[in-house]
């Protein structure tokens, strides 16, 4: 039995057919095409199908497609501006901060999402919040430093 | 001259010989001569062995010149992660 | 029933009769509220097909309710949702720091008190510190409502008291006495994302010469279910929670452990750190409540 | 942050810190990895794997499982050809494509918990899930082998039956569990020890860990029938690839394309094949395109962890620290099939150090767990771990700084390594050196805290690369090579071929191509990529400069001889009669349809010269001694880079290996039942460290030129994970003066040691 879901992904509303079981990963990857949001466990372990279900942060292999009805999506596809990288996607890159980049997608959706909710976060908050999004390339310390320079300049540009 | 140290592994062809002087001009004659002298050498050692001249380490050696006075080593092929 | 089904209701009502409809049609049927155990579990161990209801949508189990006769926790309040409740925190430390330990910053956007209860896992974090605090199980049914200790809410490992047909709506916490705070602590090798190897959820409360009238102490992860601890809870009452009466409620705590031996530690293990846990849970709940905390 | 040490001459560009060409791709979620590719009329696939370590395969019946509605295919060992035995060319070495046929796909027997039995593609992948589990196998349970002691027994059930011991003087009477023997000695080793005020001799275990990369393996696969097959996938090499499935499918690998998608971390692990011809057969035997992607679960279960080790080791030394003598006993698990990287541990196990006397003996030992895979520096953590914790120990015993006593024995240049070459132009003793000297050496440390000082090292390797270089009509340039990026090599790509043409690194694109377009190139792996695959880059650029001199002299009708290649320029040399300003690429490329046409270079290399690189690590722990938890509370990489091209992902590659190494020191380890049974095989409880577990890492670049590269550079990617295990070991003794042996130092461990410390 298929469900039928209205929602808003990235901005745009959206109808997709899924099945009752089907998760928010496997809609948002097979039937939308949008495979910036990587699967890297399916247990909610790794953070790297992170993604903001009405702003607040979750492992979208952790949610059932059919609980979207009527609610908002963003995935890393929504972080930038048609104009612009967003301050955490840019200084991941001047940092350096991915290697493989595999684990980027749900690293730059909860950096974000810790920014919003702590615009000055120190670098045991940063860790903490980041914990949940597993990096086996870079050992973590240019990933902070990413995150929270993108936080400095936020508050520079807001202020 | 060329001084050339036989891998340990190999030393069941060597009879137990470690180093050896030869003279020769590349690794053709070098291989041709401990061949000659350990029968089955250059199989074992174009099975698994790079060549180290001087310190140089080079995993496939065919159509290297041995320096006179170089030193000469045999080291298992390596790759890595 | 060949695929799985979903179905939302809105209403504590419509819940109950969807639960007694599908279970007249002998349809299985499975609670969603923050799915970050169940989803693992129906992808990995049982597979399958059942109809999903998630009460989310239900006002009853998304509420927080602090008022002077306590706190009600809806069941599908997400850890994240609790977190940010200053006031709870201000009365129940424990309860927050407990619910807040589970999982990421994406585990806590969707996991919630009512589901780790529900899960009944051995290592769940949210119980121990549920049973220091007293909370109550609310359940509604084909029976209409009932209420049940949490205790005797968890009944085996992954097994609840829940009859069919009923859900756990929600928690209910007494009011907290004067000079009174809770704790909560779990250890786990790694600083995050571990499930705990042992855990201690202690709840004293003080008389104005800072003399222990009453505590609770229950332990997690060194049993089949969640351990509440009298002796532990006798041995503070009647001290000032000074280190000889920490060090015999460790004691007590590490004496009603029966842990088992596994992939996340030791039996002897555990044994021994669920009295460390005990032991520092009731110097931060003492000074908590000397610090006017509660 | 790092600083950088540095003698190099003068760059321009090399050592600066650009954003690397795929960085928006892979910030934005526009990067395709394994998983992101699709293809009309595409089935999913999924596999069954055995529930037993170690069984006779008696049937197989799929008929219930055919008969699932969506089902297009299903194959099973049956469905694959023989392969003749053959060694595996461009990996780590030990491999046998026979064994690699069947780790892909079970035949008579299954030798491991995960050992694929059979895969199914279907419309869906519920529809394939449901067949798999239809799937009837009949088994006749074996004796299962899960550690180097039952395994070595002499009476022990066997793996195979026609495993002969190899490295021994003579063929052995019987069939064996032990693959190979090595031994590597020097010296009077009894005399040395006789000489030793001080000895001392301990047994050193650590446990089977995966490389944990983030990414589970993935590919999809079409084959067409004018019998070519195109594979998309996840590596480390598309051309091993290539090779490894031509050779299991006994196909010429003109039939096989590989395009190397975006890839996820591989640390190793993506060096060999696992579902590409599974794939491939399932595509031929549907007439459809066919993606396998495994589960987190069958990454740990089913893919190429790395070996756990026994390593008995001894080392005398006299009063003053000068070492006498060393020996070593190291056995290493190779999982189901022969090849552990215990060539590589024996060759390195005394290599920091000039000791006049040493034996080694190496033992490749199969158990009933899956075939291992290389992980970054294979065989070097778990040797090193033995050796740098014996190290600390002799140096409390004599009571000496540990950097002194290290610096007192260590190797420089002119050195005759322990694995048989002379040392040239080395980093050993200048890390030491930054060790001795670095703020975090001298920084006091509290209660229940310790420090550790290890040393690190790997060899680097060379090997076959190529690179050709496409220059665009207004100057700016393409690079093309084949090695897939796996931690921002397009940026050092990029990097040198700027410098090298004098144009500025914005110019220059560099595309990762597949089989078919790149020239050939050996692995992304052995830390050769920035080293042999740049210096492929460099020499494309210089040809492409030797024809641009070409080009500006035809343009000035002067001969060749008559110009210059300076600063990006052709110039004029002196004194030759040319009435026109300097030629820049722009200039030249503007006008080489006037001189012959498209400027393209190229360069195909089999490099040499791979220097080796050794490193330092410092590590502070503070130990709870109630509960043995260790927190890593400051640690510090130093590490001879020859040259930084990009400093950023220089440090990057320290810090992961870092943070990977305190992983396997702490927490990480395959768990297994009695049964051979994973029981931790997801990151619940496979534990590696998470953001807040760690300090941030701080880094010293050091840069002994290498010699043997252009601009000196030498790899950087595998010494990193060597020196932390015992980096991290070393100061949990010194903060519970305890003497840790055994991996990884779990809380329950360390407790219990200190439990039995106390008496």
């Amino acid at each position: 039995m298929k469900q039928q879901v209205s929602s808003t992904v990235n901005g745009e509303p959206v109808e997709f057919l899924c099945a009752a079981d089907e998760t928010l990963l496997e809609v948002l990857r097979d039937r939308l095409s949008l495979t910036g949001t990587k699967e890297g466990c399916g247990t909610g372990d790794c953070g790297a199908c992170s993604v903001l279900l009405d702003d607040r942060l979750v492992c979208s292999c952790l949610v059932f497609a059919a609980e979207l009805e009527g609610r908002s999506v963003t995935t890393v596809e929504g972080i930038a501006t048609p104009q612009a990288l967003h301050p955490v996607q840019q200084k991941l890159l001047e940092h350096a901060a991915l290697q493989c980049g595999i684990c980027t997608p749900g690293v730059v959706v909860a950096a974000k999402a810790l920014i919003d909710a702590n615009p000055e976060p120190t670098e045991e908050e940063t860790r903490y919040w980041l914990a949940g999004n597993l990096c086996r390339c870079t050992g973590y310390d240019k990933i902070i430093r990413a995150v929270m320079d993108a936080a400095a300049e936020m508050r520079g540009a807001t202020s | 001259m060329a001084r050339v140290f036989l891998p340990q592994q190999l030393h069941r062809l060597t009879g137990g010989a470690a180093q050896l002087d030869v003279v020769v001009d590349d690794y053709r004659g070098l291989m041709a001569d401990l061949d000659r002298r350990f029968p089955g050498f250059r199989h074992a050692i174009e099975q698994d062995f790079a060549l180290v001249i001087d310190g140089d380490i080079i995993n496939d050696p065919l159509l290297e010149a041995i320096p006179a006075d170089s030193e000469i080593h045999f080291l298992h092929r390596l790759g890595g992660g | 029933m060949d695929s799985f089904a979903f179905q939302a209701p809105t209403s504590l009502d419509a819940a109950v009769a969807l639960l007694a409809e599908q279970r007249q049609a002998s349809v299985r049927t499975q609670i969603l509220a923050g799915g970050t155990d169940m989803i693992v579990q129906m992808r990995s161990v049982d597979r399958a097909p059942r109809m999903i209801v998630d009460i989310k949508r239900i006002p009853e189990t998304r509420s927080i309710q602090l008022g002077e006769d306590g706190l009600i926790l809806g069941s599908a309040v997400a850890g994240a949702e609790l977190s940010a409740r200053d006031d709870v925190a201000a009365i129940y430390p424990g309860l927050v720091e407990a619910a807040d330990l589970i999982g990421s910053t994406q585990i806590q956007g969707r996991a919630s008190v009512g589901g780790n209860l529900c899960n009944a896992s051995p290592a769940g974090d949210t119980i121990p510190a549920l049973i220091a605090n007293s909370a109550i199980c609310q359940i509604a049914g084909p029976g209409g409502w009932r209420e049940l200790a949490v205790e005797d809410f968890v009944v085996g490992v992954g097994r609840n008291a829940l009859e069919p047909g009923e859900f756990l709506v929600a928690l209910r916490l007494p009011a907290a006495q004067p000079r009174s705070a809770d704790a909560y602590l779990r250890f786990i090798p790694r600083t995050e994302m571990d499930i705990a190897v042992a855990s201690a959820g202690v709840r004293v409360a003080l008389d104005e010469n800072g003399v222990c009238t009453a505590a609770r102490v229950a332990i997690g992860a060194v049993a089949v279910t969640a351990l509440l601890v009298p002796e532990a809870a006798e041995a503070l009452i009647g001290t000032r929670l000074d280190d000889a009466a920490c060090a015999a409620a460790a004691a007590a705590s590490s004496a009603a452990a029966r842990p088992i031996s596994d992939k996340r530690g030791t039996e002897t293990y555990r044994r021994q750190v669920v009295g460390v846990l005990t032991r520092r849970a009731a110097v931060i709940a003492r000074d908590r409540a000397l610090g006017g905390q509660a | 942050m790092s600083e950088a040490i540095s003698e190099a001459g003068a760059f321009r560009q090399i050592g600066t810190r650009p954003i690397r060409p795929d960085g928006l791709d892979k910030v934005t979620g526009r990067a395709n990895f394994g998983a992101d590719f699709s293809l009309p009329g595409m089935l999913h696939g999924r596999f069954l794997r055995s529930p037993h370590a170690h069984a006779r395969i008696r049937s197989i019946d799929i008929t219930a499982a055919l008969a699932v509605p969506g089902v297009k295919a299903i194959v099973t060992g049956k469905d694959f050809p023989d392969v003749a035995p053959g060694d595996i060319e461009g990996g780590e070495g030990g491999g046998d494509y026979h064994d690699m046929a069947v780790n892909v796909m079970a035949r008579d027997k299954v030798l491991y918990h995960g050992h694929a039995v059979a895969a199914v593609a279907a419309t869906s992948t519920r529809a394939a899930e449901e067949a798999v589990r239809l799937i009837e196998v009949e088994y006749e349970p074996l004796p299962v082998l899960l550690d180097i002691d039952s395994a070595m027994a002499p009476d022990a059930p066997l793996l195979h039956d026609h495993l002969y011991t190899e490295g021994l003087p003579e063929k052995p009477a019987r069939p064996s569990n032990v693959a190979q023997v090595m031994e590597s000695t020097r010296g009077d080793i009894e005399a040395g020890f006789a000489e030793a005020d001080v000895i001392i001799e301990r047994t050193y275990l650590t446990p089977t860990v995966h490389q944990g990369y983030i990414e589970p393996h993935a590919c999809l696969a079409r084959w067409g029938q004018d019998e070519q097959s195109t594979v998309w996938c996840s590596t480390q090499g598309s051309f091993d690839v290539r090779s490894m499935t031509a050779r299991v499918l006994d196909m010429s690998i003109s039939r096989l394309k590989v395009i190397p998608t975006e890839i996820g971390g591989g640390f190793g692990g993506k060096t060999t094949v696992y579902l590409e011809p599974v794939a491939i057969l399932l595509s031929r035997k549907s007439g459809r395109p066919v993606k396998l992607v495994m589960t987190r679960e069958e990454v740990f279960r089913a893919s190429g962890p790395a070996s756990a080790s026994k390593i008995k080791l001894k080392i005398g030394a006299k009063k003053d620290g000068r070492l006498t003598a060393m020996s070593a006993w190291l056995a290493y698990e190779a999982g189901a099939f022969k090849g552990s990287p215990m060539v590589p541990g024996v060759m390195c196990v005394f290599a920091p150090y000039d000791v006049p006397a040493f034996k080694a003996v190496g033992y490749d030992v199969l158990v009933n767990k899956p075939k291992v895979a290389a992980y970054r520096a294979p065989g070097a953590p778990q040797a090193l771990f033995a050796t740098e914790s014996a190290m600390d120990e002799l140096a409390r015993v004599l009571n000496m700084d540990p950097i002194e006593l290290r610096l007192k024995n260590a190797v420089r240049d002119g050195s005759q390594a322990s694995y048989g070459p002379k040392f040239n132009a080395i980093g050993m003793e200048a890390c030491l050196q930054a060790a001795r000297e670095h703020p975090n050496y001298k920084r006091p440390l509290g209660p229940n805290q310790g420090r550790g000082v290890a040393v690190g090292f790997w060899f680097n390797v060379g090997m076959q690369s190529s690179a050709e270089i496409h220059i665009n009509e207004d100057g700016t340039a393409t690079v093309i090579e084949g090695n897939p990026d796996i931690g921002g090599s397009r940026a050092s790509m990029a990097l040198m071929a700027a410098e090298e043409l004098g144009i500025p690194y914005q110019d220059v694109r560099v595309l990762v191509a597949d089989t078919e377009a790149a020239g050939f190139t050996n692995v992304t792996g052995g830390s050769r990529v920035t080293f042999a695959t740049g210096m492929a880059v460099i020499e494309a650029a210089r040809d492409i400069i030797s024809q641009l001199k070409a080009r500006a002299a035809a343009l000035w009708n002067v001969d060749v001889e008559m110009v210059d290649w300076v600063d990006g320029k052709v110039v004029a040399r002196p004194g030759v009669n040319v009435e026109a300003d300097p030629l820049t690429l722009a200039d030249i490329a503007g006008q080489a349809a006037k001189t012959g046409g498209p400027l393209l270079g190229r360069a195909s290399l089999n490099a040499r010269g791979a220097g080796p690189s050794f490193s330092v690590n410092l590590c502070d722990v503070e130990v709870d001694p109630d509960t043995g938890k260790v927190d890593v509370i400051s640690y510090t990489a130093i590490q001879d880079a020859g040259k930084a091209i990009h400093p950023s992902y220089v440090e990057g590659q320290m810090q992961g290996g870092a943070v990977q190494g305190i992983g396997w020191a702490l927490n990480e380890e395959y768990i297994f039942s009695a049964e051979g049974i994973m029981e931790n095989a997801g990151f619940l409880d496979y534990r590696i460290p998470v953001a807040s577990d760690l300090p941030m890492i701080d880094t010293q670049i050091i840069e002994i030129a290498n010699p043997g590269h252009p601009y000196g550079v030498r790899g950087v990617g595998e010494t990193p994970i060597v020196a932390p295990l015992a980096a991290v070991a070393n100061a949990v003794n010194a903060a519970t003066g305890l003497q840790m042996t055994e991996l990884p130092m779990s809380p329950p461990r360390i407790l219990a040691a200190l439990e039995a410390a106390k008496g």
